[in-house]
């Protein structure tokens, strides 16, 4: 089992979904979070102070999927996140140990869909 | 904009003399002034209620910009109303047009009031027409071309309008009823919404490519509640100040019954048909049904009684879920139900006062249903359908030549970022999270 | 519903003719009219300001819920009031109710008031007493339920006490003194909260199994602050507007500084008890305690001077406190304190009446402090004990008869994802992440 | 503060029998009284814009902080003013202090006004001048230092000054003209604000090493935008108000607009000189501008056209941009801008009326540009002077001492967790994720 | 070390922190995460235009723990968060290399508690 | 490669930002969470009910490097990051088995930075 990892611009979030579930990859943990790469930022000013923001706003995705899933959930997440500009985002993928459903108590493989 | 104001500043050097002549003209009735003041800083709070609705409606992305754009209009209305409308609205009797009375220079006032008192009063009024605009082509209008169609709208069209109904114009000739401008103010800024938001296309991701209508929900109901109970207040100067004094409190205290019930139906009716059509009450659609109920109460507020006004914010209501759901069919994104609220009960209020008035509570003749016959009814029609032709035809120009001066819309990429961080570079709400997907 | 509908449009067709013929009655004064007017629309705006303090002290689950109801109680008093409220009200001097005047048909205003002004000051009142028990059954209440109580409460129950008080009803044949209201609107509001919130039962989580209440925090403290700027400003029509006219320029100054002296003490005293107690300043406490001071000096504000203003006000602060203690410890839970602001400091207002009126400042007899015995403080024990056991039996049989037909409450699962979505299908912040573990 | 307290009931008791014939002084006029009420319910009112503004202008982090600020600040205000202010300030004609009429005992309010009306429309000044410096002082002061100087300044600091200027003492009688406060209330103020956020010193992080500002962002547009609606509402009754009667209707409606278009002025001036400096039209400073045309114009506005008016906006506008900016030099850290707004355009709207006044209008001679030369100038400045020097005077002991007693500021842990938690023990926004690296 | 990332229902948190400190685990991480997964999501509204909520409120947990403490983690975990309702959740678990603790620089199984 | 998690008081992210850049570390992901840990907790009431809040404000950072950053930006971390006060906060390191950029499609090692 592997958990993937996907940060990725918010607005593309309805397309990646769509791709995923496309793939039969339905289920997901979703987070805001704010990214800093090779995207530029932009000025903010308050007041007559400027500021450089350099964290941009970015949608963090979580999919934990048996191995023979991997390759098609980063293809889907590719897919649906791709626009070709700089900020597209990274996915990164971990090893999974264990993954248990709490309502069933179930274990593994059979626990992570 | 900076030569405008040098232009301020030169001629104000040149005219100073001139001003100090102008005080204590006549005699003014001191309990008059004092309502018609009253009233005066009620419409103007109403731009709190304008603000406070069309940043709840929009994303929070946006609300920094909306807020700016009500606030500037207001500002604008101020300088331009003084500047050039009152002088085109008020100044002489002209069919199409007032002639005299640039800087309020060489001008009274109606009998009775202090012409600054009167002014003030119709300055509300001019900045309420501006800021209705705001809301139709909100999250998505450049914050320059905004300014500029302020400046149009304020200083010319609506005073043009304003003439031609209540300056003496034509439409005032012909006994055109509107006694607190469903036309004046809510057709007008109605039409013009809804002209600059089919120029301005819809927002991305409002409509998929099949057409059908996304959902973009406005990102704080609290201010929109405030923003419609400030307004509710605020027409508590619209509707009643218009009787321009107090010489005659029954009428003052009938104008303002009408004015609440027609409110109270208009949300009721809003919220039980929304609840009927989409399944559950739905509170953006319920404030929208009480402005249109009072949007639509406007013109006929005097001449009506309250049973009829009930039954016109039914209606009000009524249409206005219908005008929400209309504009979705035809792909037309207004993001806050400006067209539904202002234009089309600008419209009912017009008509019904030609349905509904009656003579003896002070309408040029009885409506249609009073056995008056078809006349006054033409008449209203003959106004309202003018008006929007005036101001689907001029606002278009209006926009089209902003369009090639400085651009209507925002970039692609700023409409996302957000038109805050874009036109401001800030956010509404910094430090909080906000989770965005469009 | 959809039947009342039909009925008002029957009805209003039907009565078309002889409305217009109840215009111009009498000789009313203008200044006095203006005064109530303007005061109506400060008592109007106090509806957003109910608004503002009851969404801010719930979570913001329930925000857009509690404000839908806020809204929806006062356009549906004002229809209420109109068809029903103000003839059971104010048609006769029967002892218990009104008889005649229902739509305003064939009924006069007061003296010196034009019908339809004094209407609109009294169904401004009507609503406040409808949307205090929004607060008190917050975060789990119906709204279909809520629009049934809404109904019944300003078209019946509320207008029956007013009768009795103000009406001409037996209350006021005793000499009852209840200036502006704190038995009228406020013991009404408050213990109408009471019994809804008891028959509601607490929210999940609000009591721990050993009974000791948990910490469940509002969510908008600056809509809280605003929502009591708000309400102390209306405060200044619902007290000095109860005057009911100018003609006493002394008596209504006097109401106003008590009015404000008052408040300003609640708040004081009451932040300061709850430092002590709570080892901390508690805003929600603090602005509890104002309001705490507005309510109780509602019913003396005419006949006591500013220094005994400031006396009630203390008491008023130190009482909200611990009333919000109390129903802690009896397990009642009011989530807005509607029951220690409205109930307890209506029913202190009133018998202050009784111990600190002034008959030279116009009270009906001197209180048990300046000589004049127990009889003033009896009638006043008489008439809030006697409103509190009506308030009581009748929303009892009302919110049992209710609970049978709709259902009182949300269900369990509605209640943790926030009434918001359950009721309305929406989020009052959206786009927002909101931290929630209840 | 508790023995505070007791001293209030004490008294109270002890002076019950006198207090009741003070009623009914001498005749008074119902319309002034009228106007005089409506003006004080709108200054009031501003209370609820201050708290607005200022919150939304602090992080959310101490945003219930700065409302509790408010609040009490009235609260206190109100009783401070009621025992010793007003006695200071109207208690006879001494040069530098009113010296009877504690507890409004045995003093009579001006000719034609009650003296309660009179007294509430004087107490919500007061609260005014108190309330600025909250936003100063904000996010990292002290709450019970705040109070501690909350009674200072609205008890004795701003009632001297007061008597200076309105209630006959020395400034008065050498014909110092501030028709509704530039000076009495916003020098006072701002100068206030001044003193206190240099002895505070910057908030953490608000300055670099190098010297160069930080960014730190207000959590709330909205609020802010809210705020200022609401305030330039309230200086509806402010400036107008100050006429302190309705005799001369022209007046007031020249108070009225030279208002009004002063504000708009100021935003549009204040707007496009921060687009120039900056790049982007800024909301914040936008609505800062507004603020300084309001606050320029309070001194002038009886006795200038409004021609006049606009250019002492304009002014006001660039004079608060540059203002803001010169703070940021000098490593003073203002928050929210009170001193720029309501220190440095004080001065500029007192000493225009040294330059534009114009004694046709009602002022004391003609100012330098009508011809009058330098006398009203020298007379304007010799007031504003005195006055800051007697502000930052007694207001640097008043905190110094402070300082000794209590501690003017919370520590560095507290700052940064925020005042909300530090010092009120709860969050503004419960539930909401914010993030905060600060 | 193993670090476990657990996804539960909001309104189980104070369940779930009351079972994690009877087993003497005192350290966590939360986070707000929208999830989707086998629950079904509700319908929104807004002016007449319909939407589907699929992504629900979750509490994301993160506890770094020895490998002594997996079990007992899971344990309370499960126990806390279990309601026998769909959507009570996942729990995932990865190997965890290395734990610094900032304040000390503290290394590995001394650092984690 | 290695995915760097590193629980922070908020009030340090400018100077753990700084001190990355400085060791060149200039991609991280950051998000707001809240931590339970050594660090006490404060007492909030409202309406006179009290409450001890012991979940904290933190923020976490991710960041993905290659082996040879892994010491460098637990050093800048630590670095930027501690104030030799209860509350520092942790970092966590896992290992990262694959790595994408979703712009470009390159895989490991490249893909990274
Ligand atoms: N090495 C990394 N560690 C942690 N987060 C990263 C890393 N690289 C990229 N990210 C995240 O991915 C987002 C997009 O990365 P960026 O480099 O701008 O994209 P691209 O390389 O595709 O143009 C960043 O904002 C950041 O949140
Ligand atoms: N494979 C997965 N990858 C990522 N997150 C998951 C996965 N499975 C479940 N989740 C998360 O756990 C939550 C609960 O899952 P769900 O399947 O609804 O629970 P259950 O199977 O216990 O009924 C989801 O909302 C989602 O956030
Ligand atoms: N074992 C752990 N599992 C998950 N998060 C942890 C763990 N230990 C610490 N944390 C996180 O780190 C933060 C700081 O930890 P704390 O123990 O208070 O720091 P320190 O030990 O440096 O004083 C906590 O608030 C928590 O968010």
């Amino acid at each position: 089992m592997k958990l993937i990892v996907a940060i990725i611009q918010p607005h593309q979030l309805p397309a990646v979904k769509k791709s995923l579930y496309e793939k039969q990859v339905y289920k997901i943990t979703v987070s805001n979070v704010l990214g800093c790469g090779e995207e530029k930022g932009y000025q903010e000013s308050f007041r007559g102070v400027q500021h450089e923001v350099d964290l941009l706003k970015k949608i963090r995705l979580e999919i934990a999927v048996n191995e023979d899933f991997v390759e098609p959930t980063i293809a889907a997440v590719v897919d649906g996140a791709r626009t070709n500009t700089v900020g597209d985002g990274k996915i990164f993928i971990m090893d999974l140990q264990e993954c248990i459903r709490i309502r069933t108590g179930e274990r593994g493989n059979r626990a992570i869909g | 904009m900076k030569c405008l104001f040098f232009l301020f500043i030169f001629t104000l050097i040149f005219t100073m003399p001139v001003m100090a002549q102008d005080m204590n003209i006549g005699s003014v009735n001191a309990l008059d002034t004092l309502w018609v003041l009253i009233a005066a800083f009620l419409v103007f709070f109403m731009q709190a209620g304008f603000g406070m609705v069309e940043a709840g409606l929009v994303r929070a992305k946006n609300a920094a910009n909306i807020l700016m754009k009500n606030m500037l209009d207001f500002c604008i209305a101020s300088i331009g109303f003084f500047i050039f409308g009152y002088a085109l609205m008020f100044g002489g009797n002209g069919a199409l047009l007032g002639t005299y009375g640039w800087f309020l220079n060489g001008i009274k006032g109606p009998d009775g009031l202090p012409l600054y008192a009167f002014w003030i009063f119709q300055a509300a009024f001019c900045g309420t027409a501006a800021t209705i605009v705001a809301g139709g082509m909100a999250e998505r209008m450049k914050f320059t071309a905004y300014l500029l169609y302020s400046i149009v709208i304020s200083a010319f069209i609506y005073p043009i309008i304003g003439h031609w109904i209540w300056g003496g114009g034509w439409l005032s000739n012909l006994n055109f009823h509107d006694f607190a401008g469903s036309t004046v103010v809510h057709v007008t800024g109605g039409f013009a919404a809804l002209i600059g938001t089919i120029l301005l296309k819809p927002r991305i991701g409002k409509f998929n490519p099949d057409g059908s209508p996304n959902f973009i929900a406005g990102h704080s109901m609290p201010l929109v509640a405030l923003g419609v109970f400030i307004l509710w207040l605020g027409w508590f100067g619209f509707n009643p100040g218009s009787t321009l004094g107090f010489g005659d409190p029954e009428l003052v205290a009938r104008v303002t019954i009408n004015t609440n019930i027609a409110a109270a139906s208009g949300a009721i009716a809003g919220m039980l048909l929304a609840w009927g059509k989409y399944g559950k009450p739905d509170l953006a659609l319920t404030l929208n049904g009480a402005l249109a109920g009072l949007v639509a109460i406007t013109a006929p507020c005097a001449i009506v009684t309250p049973m009829i006004a009930i039954l016109i914010g039914i209606i009000a209501g009524v249409l206005c879920i219908f005008g929400v759901r209309w504009l979705d069919l035809l792909k037309v994104d207004d993001p806050v139900g400006a067209v539904a609220v202002h234009g089309v009960n600008g419209i009912w209020g017009t008509v019904a006062v030609g349905l509904f008035g009656q003579a003896v509570l002070g309408a040029p003749r009885n409506g249609l249903l009073f056995g008056g016959g078809f006349t006054q009814l033409g008449i209203q029609a003959l106004g309202v359908v003018s008006v929007i032709l005036f101001v689907v035809g001029s606002m278009w120009i209006v926009f089209k030549t902003i369009d090639a001066m400085v651009g209507l819309r925002v970039s692609e990429k700023e409409e996302l970022q957000g038109l805050d961080i874009g036109e401001h570079g800030m956010e509404s709400y910094s430090g909080f999270e906000i989770f965005t997907t469009e």
